[in-house]
């Protein structure tokens, strides 16, 4: 599964749904909003072509690591400090191949889905967090 | 002929997340964004290069699929075309 | 929080134990039983040997590699095929310390930590897997 | 006196998971796996090579600290001491 929206992510779902009896581990990462002295944060979408660099950046993930299943979600709107951004989840056979696929899908996704982060600051302004994907 | 302009992060800031353009016939993609510095304050600044040249961090796509600001500028836009206008991504 | 016990693992109240303000990153490894032509498992550990060195990787990875927050939880007695073995969450303020500590504690742990696992074969007797740790 | 004996894995099926032997005075951990392979059966070629060397693959602890077989051997043991006795780990 892959999602963008503004709902609070179920990781513990996503987490039950990649588990498998051919698959020995499960490895998740949560990115949240973390407290750099900001209020919040505001996340933007492209939807339709983020949700396809998404969906690609899966399937590469699933071949090239083995994986047993997958699912990415990617919130967007107005987020508080603390709340959850990113959630990714992989399943395999073996470890390294969780391990490997997680941390993939999350560098790909930073660099290649049309995604920005706003990073909303006391004074009822913000700024745009400068990107380094392409 | 109408060309739908998305534009994302900073550059929704400065050109409305959404709009219509009209545009002479055979008009590129350079004619689009030259129309867009034309009528939308602050975006030549934010877009170009004193010199004119497109900024290293505009990133461009034609109806959904990324373009190459080196080579596909003088790309001919057609009636219902969608250009999205954005800076580096940043998800994640 | 360290623990070794028999109840069923609740990897999801542990990623919530270890989110904080300021962390950016959740990384959590899951170990499931693999079906490999197995019933199940059982998993024995000499308790508090286990529960003193599964402490102290978890003190060396927080330091290591500046964690907010890490907690382990591994299962012992009769698993079956698909059941949690093992749980490792890791918090901190970017991705890489995350991912950096939560694989640590795993390595470590196989190496370190007084547990054995016995594959349970279906002609009602079973081998102990090779361990690879001393 | 009395030493405890704690056995896991493999070794706790031989051996029983925990079981008290009783030794002369000043006896060494060597000599309580000595009695140990003379009381149970199986127990000797489990633990020790055909020339009598402890394999390998036994690992040690006297009061859950770990000792090394090459050179801990000749520990003497006190009334109350714990030897655990295990193959290699292999958790997680």
């Amino acid at each position: 599964m892959i999602e963008i929206g503004e709902e609070e992510i179920s990781l513990d779902r996503m987490i039950q749904r990649v588990r498998r009896n051919e698959a020995g581990a499960v490895v998740s990462f949560l990115g949240t909003v973390r407290d750099d002295g900001i209020l919040g944060m505001e996340v933007e979408a492209f939807r339709d072509p983020a949700l396809s660099e998404m969906e690609a950046i899966r399937q590469e993930a699933m071949s090239r690591f083995s994986l047993t299943a997958a699912e990415v979600s990617h919130r967007t709107g107005r987020l508080a400090v603390g709340e959850s951004i990113l959630a990714i989840v992989c399943s395999a056979a073996h470890r390294e191949e969780a391990f490997s696929g997680c941390r993939y899908i999350l560098e790909e996704l930073k660099a290649r889905a049309p995604l920005w982060k706003k990073e909303i600051s006391s004074d009822s302004g913000g700024h745009w967090v400068e990107g380094h994907g392409r | 002929m109408k060309i739908k302009v998305l534009a994302f992060a900073a550059f929704g800031g400065i050109l409305g997340r959404e709009r219509e353009v009209e545009l002479e016939e055979e008009a590129s993609v350079k004619d689009l964004l030259d129309e867009l510095a034309s009528i939308v304050p602050g975006f030549r600044e934010a877009a170009f290069e004193p010199s004119g040249i497109l900024r290293d961090y505009v990133l461009l796509m034609v109806n959904r699929k990324r373009i190459d600001p080196e080579r596909d500028l003088s790309r001919i836009l057609v009636e219902g075309d969608e250009l999205a206008i954005f800076p580096p991504l940043a998800g994640g």
